[in-house]
C-alpha cells in the first residue's frame, strides 16, 4: 500500500520511493504465498495432533478453528472495505460489532421473537449510523493525518462502548436461540448458530465482491481506492463513495454482531476484543481484498486454535501477531494480493 | 516533460522553531518549569495524583514526538518502550535491589536497542505509515503476552515495589503524596525537552526532518538514512522507557496490562496530537490539556446539572464527555493546539 | 578492484542494463565523462535518461554492467555513500524539504560535508548567493514556485561540494528569461572549480552552448555520441526524434 | 515569529494550570471539616468490563449506610452520619491507585473496594503508606494480604481456599453418593487467579488421594468459543470437571460442555465467576442446570439477608448478588469499628477493625474475625447447585438449602 503522505497525488509521495529493487528473497517467498500459508497449517496440525495425541481433539480443532475464523472474517470484510479501500485506520470497528449486539438484544427482547429478524434492523441501523459519522466527522479527515484519524476513531470507540453502558448498563445480557443444537461434522461438533455465522460470512462475502466487482457504484468504490484526485476528476462525487462505503463497512459490523449475539455474552466493551483482530485478518487478506479477509480470517481462527493446543503455557494469539508481522514485512499486499494499490 | 509546480502540501507545522536560537526556546522551559514548580503549593494535596499523570503523559508525548512527529515514522507501538522501562526498574530493584536511577540507565538502554531492532527490520522491508503503526502495535501486543506468560517476570501477578520505611533519594520512593515526586518528573519532563530541542538543532535531528520531508533528496545529498532514522527511533525509545521507570516507582506497581497495555500507546500519541505534532511544546501543551481532563469530567459531573438528572445512579457519563471533548479538539484543530496558535498568529 | 586513474575519466558506465519485469529501460550503455566536460545527455521521452542517472547515483541497482567513479567501482552503493565520494544529483521532479525554509535545506545540505554547523551555515550563505536565492531563502519551501524550487535543488546539490554533477532537466519549466542565469552559473562552476557536468535536458540551445560531448539514449540504448554539432546532424538521431516516415519522405 | 511562540505557550500552560486547580476546587471544597459527617471512601470499577459487578458492589455499600444513618448513624460520635465519597477504579491498577489517593485525601477515613485483585494490590499500597484502614468486600488473589500490610483486611476468603475447599467437598461428595472419582479435569484462565485457585485444588487433592486428569486453560480476554478445550475433557474420559474464570468464559464454558457431551458426573466451579451468579441460568440457558460452584454465598435462610435482599430490590430493581452483600457488610465493620473505637482517626479505627466481631450477611462459620495478616479466618466457601433456574446452597448440609443433586448428567 503506497504510503499517502499529506502531499497531493501529483507530487510523487514519499511512498513512491524509486525502490531499490525488491530484495531478491522476499520475490522468492512472495511468489508462493498460498501454499507457505498452507504448509505453516499443515505443520500446525501436525504439531496438535502429536501433541494431543488424539483425533478427535485436533479435528475439533479444525472445525472450531473454521467456525470461529468465520466470525473474524465477518467482521474483517467490514473493514476490509473501510481500511482497506477508504485507508480510514477505524479502531471503533469492534465498537460498531458492540452496537450490532444490543440491537440484537433489544429486538429479541422486545418482540420475544427470533433473534435472527434483527438482521436487517443491524444491518439498516448500523449503515445508517456508519453514513453520518463518515459524514460529520470523518469525511473532512480525509487526506489528513493518520494519527489524527486514529485519535478520532479511538474517541468514537469509547464514545459508544460508554453510551452503550448508560442506555443499557454494565451487567451482560444474552441473546439466544430457544434451542442451539450442536451440528456434526465427522465427529467434531458446533452449535447452530456459530454454523449459521460461518454460513453468512461465506454469503456476505460473495455478495461484497459482486458489489465491487460486477456493479458500477463497486467500480466507483475502487476507484477512489485507487486514487482519491483521480476519480474526483473523471466525475465520481469522491465524498458520497466515502460515505456509503464506510456506511457499508459498519452494516457489515452490525451484520456480524447480530450473527454472533446468540452465543456471545452481550456487554458494552464487547466489540472490543475483536478490534486488532479484524486489522490483522484485513492486512493477511490483502487491503481491499473481500475473499482475501474471508480466507484470512479463517486461517487466523485455525491458527488460533491449533496453536492452543500445539503449544501450551502461551497464548495462541502470539502466534497469530507472528504470523501477522512476517506478513507485513514479506508480503504487504498480503497473502491474495490486494486489490486497493 | 510535464512540469509540475509544487503545491503548497499541508505539510507539518514549519519547523522554523529550530532556526529560532536554543536560548529562547530553553528560556521558554525555565518559565514553564518554574510556572509549574508552583503547582504543590497551589493543587490540593488530593489532585497530586494528577499533576504526576500530567507529567508522564508529557514525558511519553515528547518521546513519542520525536518519533512519529519530527521523524514521520507513525508509532502505534509506544508502550512496548514504556513497558520495558517500568519492567526493567522494577525487576532489578526486586530481584537485585539496583536504584531505579541504574535501571533506567539500563531499561532506556534495552528500550533504545529494541527500538533499533524494530526500525531496521521495519525499513529494510520497507514498511509505511500505517503498516509501520500496525506492526509496532503487533509488537507491543506480543510483549505483553511474553509478560503475562513469562514466569521469571511473575506472569501476570508482576511486580510491587517494596515499601520502604523511610524515603530515599536513591531509591526514588517518598512518603504517600510527597512533593518530591512532583519535582522529580518535572526535572526529568525538563530534562527530557532540553535533550530533543538539543537533538532537533544537531545534525542527526536536521536529517531526521529532511527524511521526514523527503527521504530520496535526503539519501541523494549524503544523508545516510537508516542510522539517522534508527538513532531518532532510540532516543525517542529512550525517553519512553524513563517515563516507564516513573511510573513504575510513583505507583510502585507494575503488571503486563499496565505496563504494555495498548492505553499506554495511546497515551503517548494523545497528547501530542492534541497539542500539535512536530511542534516542541505540543506535547506539553497536550499533556496539560489531558492530564486533568478525566478527573474535570469527573468532578464537574459528580454534582451533575438538572438537565442530566435521569442519568443520576448511570455510570460513564464522564467517559462519554471526555470522549466528545477528544473528537471535538481532534477536528476542530487539525494542527492540534500549538500549531493552530502558529497558523492563527501568521495569518494576523 | 579499485584501479587507479589511467583513463583520467571521473565516471566511466560498463556494459549497464536495467529492465522492470520484461521491459528495457536501459541495454548496454557505455558511457565516459572525462574530468572537468560537461556532458549533455538528450533523446526522446522514456529514452532511459532519467533511469541512468537513478542507476548511477545508486538510487537503483543495475540488472548487470558496473559503473566506476574516480577509478572507484561504485555499482549498486546506496546514493548516500556515492554522494560521499564526490557525485551528487539533482532530481527531475524537485524534492524539497517542504517543511524547512529554502535556507535550512541548504544547511542541511552543507551539514553533510561534516564540519561545525557554523561552516555548514557560512558554506550556504555562499551558494545561496550565488545561485542568487537571497531574496526568498527565508520561506518554507512547500510554499516556492518551480524557478525557485529549482534553483534550491541545484543551490542542496553545490552545498556538498560534488566534484561531478548529474543534473535532470535543472532548466525545465523556466521561462527564457530565468534560464540564461542558470546556463551562466554552470559555465562558472566549471571554470572556476573544474566541476564535471553530466546534464539531461531538452532546451537545444542549452545543451549546444554548454556541452563539450553530447550523448543521445534511444529506447534505453546510447544511439550516438560526440561534438554537439556533429550529433545533431547524425541521421539516426534525427530519426530517433522525429520517428521513420518523415525521414523516409 | 519568536514572539508568537512564546505567547501560544504561556496561553496554552496558563489555561493548563487553570483546569487542574478548576478541578481541585471541587476536590477541596468536599471535604468539610464538619464532624458530623463521617467519609468512607469506595473504590469499585464503575465504568469498563467489570461495570455490572462494579454496580452491584457500590449499591451494597449505599444500602449499608442508609441503614446505619437512618438508625441514628454512629452513636459513639454523636450520632453523626456516614457519607460515601465514591472513586471510579475504571478497572486499571493506576486509576485505583489515584482515586484511593484522591479519597484519603479529601478525608476519608477508610476505603472499601475494590473487585479486581491487581487493583485491590495497589489500594492496599495507598492504603498502608497513608495508614488508612482498607477493606476489600470482593479480591480472591492470596498475593495481595502476602506484603505484610497492617491496615488491609479481606472479608471474602481468599483464592486458595475456595480451591482446598473445592477439593475436599468433591472428596466428600463422590464417597456419600458412591460415585468415585475416576477422573478429575481442570479448565482455568490463565492468568494468577485461575493458576492460583488450580494450584491449591491440585495440592489438596492429590493429599486426598483423588486422581488429576488434565489441566487446560485458556485466555480469558480473547476466547470466544472453549468448544476444543471440552473436547481435550471429553477425551481425558474424567467425569468430574472443575472450571475456575470468569463471567463470560464461564457461559462459553457451559454452552460448550452441552453441544460436546462429555460423560460428566458433575461440572463443578472453584471460585468461579459465573456459575452462582442469578442471571448464570438466563444467559446459559438450559445449559446451566445442576452446575455447581465453591464461592462465598449469601445466607439466604438469615433474616438480616432476606431484608437486603428485598431492600436493594426496591432500590435499585435487580437481582442483589452475593458480592453486593460482602460490599454492605465491608460498611457495617467499619461503622462497628467507628463505634467501638469512638474516633475519626483513622489509625484508632484500623485497630478497632482488627477486633471485629460481627455477624455477616455471608455463610460463615461463625461472626467476621480477621488473623495478624487480615484475613477473615470465618469466611466458609460453600457449595452451591443451579436448581430450578436459580443457585442455592446445597453442601455443607447444616447450611444447605436445597437437597444436592447429585450425580448432575450433562443436559
Amino acid at each position: 500500500m503506497t504510503a499517502r503522505t499529506t502531499s497531493e497525488e501529483a507530487v510523487p509521495s514519499e511512498g513512491g520511493t524509486i525502490s531499490r529493487g525488491g530484495t531478491s528473497r522476499r520475490a522468492a517467498l512472495g511468489r508462493s504465498p498460498v501454499t507457505v500459508t498452507f504448509a505453516l497449517l499443515i505443520g500446525l496440525t501436525v504439531a496438535a495432533l502429536l501433541r494431543s495425541g488424539s483425533t478427535a481433539i485436533t479435528g475439533q480443532a479444525l472445525l472450531t478453528g473454521l467456525i470461529a475464523g468465520g466470525v473474524y472474517s465477518l467482521l474483517a470484510m467490514g473493514l476490509s472495505l473501510i481500511f482497506g479501500v477508504l485507508d480510514i485506520v477505524n479502531f471503533a470497528h469492534g465498537a460498531f460489532l458492540g452496537v450490532g449486539l444490543f440491537v440484537t438484544y433489544e429486538v429479541a427482547h422486545q418482540t420475544g421473537l427470533n433473534p435472527y429478524i434483527a438482521l436487517p434492523v443491524a444491518i439498516v441501523g448500523l449503515f445508517v449510523l456508519g453514513a453520518l459519522i463518515q459524514l460529520l466527522l470523518l469525511n473532512r479527515t480525509i487526506g489528513g493525518s493518520l494519527e489524527r484519524q486514529l485519535l478520532i476513531t479511538l474517541g468514537l470507540s469509547l464514545l459508544i462502548s460508554n453510551v452503550l453502558l448508560l442506555a443499557f448498563g454494565g451487567d451482560p445480557l444474552s441473546a439466544n436461540l430457544t434451542s442451539d443444537p450442536g451440528v456434526h461434522v465427522f465427529g467434531a461438533v458446533a452449535n447452530l448458530s456459530r454454523v449459521i455465522a460461518f454460513g453468512a460470512a461465506l454469503v456476505l462475502a460473495v455478495l461484497l465482491y459482486v458489489l465491487l466487482e460486477r456493479t458500477s457504484f463497486g467500480r466507483a468504490i475502487r476507484a477512489v481506492a485507487a486514487s482519491r484526485q483521480g476519480a474526483g476528476l473523471v466525475g465520481i462525487d469522491v465524498r458520497l463513495v466515502y460515505v456509503v462505503t464506510f456506511g457499508l463497512g459498519t452494516a457489515c459490523a452490525g451484520a456480524a454482531g447480530m450473527l454472533i449475539a446468540p452465543f456471545t455474552t452481550i456487554t458494552p466493551t464487547a466489540g472490543d476484543q475483536f478490534n486488532i483482530l479484524a486489522f490483522v485478518v484485513v492486512v493477511m487478506g490483502g487491503l481491499g481484498n473481500v475473499t482475501g479477509a474471508l480466507v484470512s480470517g479463517l486461517i487466523v481462527g485455525l491458527v488460533e486454535q491449533l496453536g492452543g493446543v500445539a503449544i501450551a503455557g502461551q497464548s495462541p494469539l502470539l502466534g497469530v501477531f507472528i504470523l501477522f508481522l512476517l506478513i507485513l514485512l514479506i508480503r504487504p499486499q498480503g497473502i491474495f494480493g490486494a486489490k486497493a494499490p | 516533460m510535464t512540469t509540475t509546480t509544487a503545491p503548497p502540501a499541508p505539510t507539518p507545522a514549519p519547523t522554523r522553531e529550530r532556526a529560532q536560537s536554543l536560548k529562547r526556546s530553553l528560556l521558554i522551559l525555565v518559565a514553564i518549569a518554574a510556572v509549574a514548580a508552583c503547582a504543590p503549593f497551589v493543587l490540593p494535596e488530593s489532585r497530586q495524583s494528577i499533576a504526576i499523570r500530567v507529567l508522564i503523559f508529557a514525558m511519553m508525548a515528547i518521546g513519542w514526538n520525536l518519533m512519529s512527529g519530527y521523524g514521520g515514522m507513525f508509532s502505534f507501538g509506544h508502550a512496548a518502550y514504556f513497558g520495558i522501562g517500568a519492567y526493567t526498574d522494577t525487576y532489578l530493584l526486586v530481584t537485585f535491589g539496583w536504584s531505579p536511577w541504574l535501571a533506567l540507565v539500563v531499561g532506556a538502554a534495552l528500550a533504545a536497542l529494541v527500538a533499533a531492532g524494530i526500525g531496521y527490520v521495519a525499513f529494510r522491508y520497507k514498511l509505511r505509515s500505517a503498516y509501520f503503526a500496525l506492526g509496532t502495535f503487533a509488537i507491543a501486543e506480543m510483549l505483553r503476552l511474553l509478560a503475562t506468560n513469562t514466569k521469571w517476570v511473575n506472569g501476570t501477578t508482576g511486580y510491587h515495589v517494596p515499601l520502604l520505611p523511610e524515603s530515599s533519594w536513591t531509591m526514588l520512593q517518598f512518603g504517600a503524596n510527597a512533593a518530591e515526586y512532583f519535582y522529580i518528573g518535572l526535572a526529568m519532563v525538563v530534562v527530557c525537552m532540553v535533550v530533543t530541542l538539543l537533538y532537533l538543532r544537531s545534525r542527526s535531528g536536521i536529517y531526521t526532518v529532511a527524511i521526514r520531508d523527503n527521504e530520496d533528496a535526503a539519501d541523494a545529498l549524503g544523508i545516510s538514512v537508516m542510522r539517522v532514522r534508527l538513532t531518532t527511533m532510540a532516543l525517542s525509545a529512550a525517553i519512553t522507557a524513563a517515563a516507564g521507570m516513573f511510573y513504575a516507582q510513583y505507583y510502585t506497581f507494575v503488571d503486563p496490562d499496565t505496563a504494555f497495555g495498548s492505553a499506554q500507546s495511546v497515551q503517548a500519541i494523545a497528547p501530542a496530537v492534541i497539542g500539535g505534532v512536530a511542534t516542541p511544546w505540543g506535547p506539553l501543551v497536550g499533556a496539560l490539556i489531558l492530564g486533568p481532563l478525566a478527573d474535570l469530567t469527573v468532578t464537574w459531573l459528580r454534582t451533575p446539572p438538572a438537565f442530566l438528572d435521569f442519568l443520576t445512579g448511570r455510570s460513564g457519563l464522564d467517559v462519554v464527555l471526555y470522549a466528545i471533548l477528544l473528537i471535538v479538539i481532534a477536528l476542530v484543530l487539525p494542527k492540534g493546539i500549538v500549531g493552530s496558535i502558529q497558523e492563527w498568529w501568521k495569518r494576523r | 578492484m579499485s584501479t587507479s586513474n589511467p583513463s583520467g575519466n571521473v565516471l566511466e558506465v560498463r556494459g549497464v542494463s536495467k529492465s522492470f519485469n520484461g521491459v528495457h529501460a536501459l541495454a548496454d550503455v557505455d558511457l565516459d565523462v572525462p574530468e572537468g566536460s560537461i556532458v549533455g545527455i538528450i533523446g526522446p521521452n522514456g529514452a532511459g535518461k532519467t533511469t541512468f542517472f537513478n542507476v548511477v547515483a545508486g538510487a537503483l541497482r543495475p540488472d548487470s554492467g558496473h559503473v566506476r567513479l574516480f577509478g572507484k567501482d561504485v555499482t549498486g552503493l546506496p546514493p548516500h555513500r556515492i554522494a560521499h565520494a564526490g557525485m551528487a544529483r539533482t532530481f527531475q521532479l524537485m524534492r524539497p524539504f517542504g517543511s524547512m525554509t529554502a535556507r535550512e535545506n541548504v544547511v542541511a545540505a552543507a551539514l553533510t560535508r561534516g564540519g561545525s554547523h557554523k561552516d555548514a551555515r557560512l558554506a550556504a550563505d555562499e551558494v545561496i548567493d550565488a545561485t542568487g536565492m537571497a531574496a526568498w531563502a527565508d520561506a518554507t519551501s512547500d510554499s516556492l514556485h518551480t524557478a525557485a524550487l529549482k534553483r534550491l535543488e541545484l543551490a542542496r546539490v553545490l552545498a556538498i561540494r560534488p566534484r561531478i554533477l548529474l543534473l535532470d532537466e535543472v532548466l525545465a519549466g523556466l521561462v527564457p528569461a530565468e534560464r540564461a542565469p542558470v546556463v551562466d552559473l554552470l559555465a562558472r562552476l566549471r571554470e572556476a572549480e573544474g566541476l564535471t557536468l553530466v546534464f539531461v535536458e531538452h532546451i537545444m540551445q542549452a545543451v549546444m552552448k554548454l556541452s563539450d560531448t553530447v550523448v543521445v539514449f534511444d529506447r534505453g540504448r546510447v544511439i550516438a555520441s560526440g561534438e554537439p554539432t556533429e550529433v545533431v546532424a547524425d541521421p539516426r538521431v534525427v530519426e530517433a526524434y522525429l520517428g521513420q516516415e518523415l525521414t523516409g519522405a | 515569529m519568536r514572539a508568537r511562540n512564546f505567547v501560544s505557550v504561556i496561553a496554552a500552560v496558563g489555561a493548563g494550570v487553570a483546569l487542574v486547580s478548576g478541578c481541585g476546587q471541587g476536590g477541596a471544597s468536599g471535604s468539610s471539616g464538619d464532624s458530623k459527617v463521617i467519609k468512607i471512601g469506595t473504590l469499585h470499577p464503575m465504568t469498563g468490563s467489570n461495570a455490572g459487578d462494579g454496580a452491584q458492589l457500590q449499591h451494597g455499600a449505599e444500602l449499608a449506610v442508609k441503614k446505619i444513618n437512618d438508625a441514628g448513624g454512629i452513636k459513639a460520635l454523636g450520632g453523626a452520619k456516614l457519607e460515601l465519597d465514591a472513586g471510579d477504579t475504571k478497572g486499571t491498577p493506576d486509576t485505583g491507585q489515584s482515586e484511593a489517593q484522591r479519597l484519603v485525601s479529601d478525608g476519608a477515613v477508610a476505603l472499601v473496594g475494590s473487585y479486581q485483585s491487581a487493583v485491590s494490590a495497589n489500594i492496599a499500597a495507598v492504603a498502608e503508606r497513608n495508614k488508612v484502614p482498607f477493606v476489600m468486600d470482593i479480591s480472591g488473589d492470596d498475593a495481595i494480604l502476602s506484603h505484610g500490610y497492617r491496615y488491609s483486611f479481606r472479608l471474602q476468603p481468599q483464592n486458595s481456599r475456595f480451591g482446598a475447599t473445592a477439593a475436599q467437598y468433591i472428596k466428600d461428595i463422590t464417597k456419600s453418593k458412591g460415585r468415585p472419582v475416576t477422573k478429575i479435569a481442570y479448565l482455568h484462565e490463565a492468568t494468577a487467579f485461575g493458576t492460583g485457585v488450580y494450584t491449591a485444588f491440585k495440592s489438596e487433592a492429590q493429599k486426598l488421594g483423588l486422581a488429576m486428569g488434565p489441566e487446560i486453560t485458556y485466555d480469558a480476554a480473547s476466547v470466544s468459543d472453549l468448544t476444543t478445550q471440552i473436547a481435550k475433557v471429553k477425551a481425558s474420559g474424567a467425569n468430574i470437571l472443575v472450571v475456575s474464570g470468569y463471567y463470560r468464559d464461564g457461559v462459553l464454558a457451559a454452552k460448550a460442555v452441552q453441544t460436546v457431551k462429555p460423560k460428566l458426573d458433575a461440572v463443578i466451579g472453584a471460585a468461579d465467576g459465573a456459575f452462582d451468579q442469578p442471571q448464570f441460568p438466563t444467559d446459559a440457558g438450559s445449559a446451566a442446570n445442576g452446575y455447581f460452584d465453591v464461592n462465598y454465598h449469601l445466607n439466604d435462610k438469615s433474616a438480616e439477608a432476606k431484608a437486603f435482599a428485598d431492600l436493594y430490590q426496591a432500590a435499585y430493581h435487580d437481582k442483589a448478588r452475593a458480592s453486593a452483600g460482602f460490599a454492605y457488610d465491608s460498611v457495617r465493620i467499619i461503622a462497628a469499628a467507628l463505634e467501638r473505637a469512638g474516633s475519626k482517626d483513622p489509625g484508632k479505627i484500623r485497630d478497632a477493625i482488627a477486633k471485629t466481631d460481627l455477624n455477616p450477611l455471608s455463610l460463615s462459620n461463625g461472626p467476621v474475625t480477621f488473623d495478624e495478616k487480615g484475613e477473615n479466618t470465618a469466611g466458609l466457601p460453600v457449595l452451591t447447585q443451579i436448581q430450578d433456574g436459580a443457585p442455592s446452597v446445597v453442601y455443607p448440609d447444616n447450611l444447605a438449602a436445597k437437597t444436592i443433586v447429585y450425580p448432575a448428567p450433562v443436559q
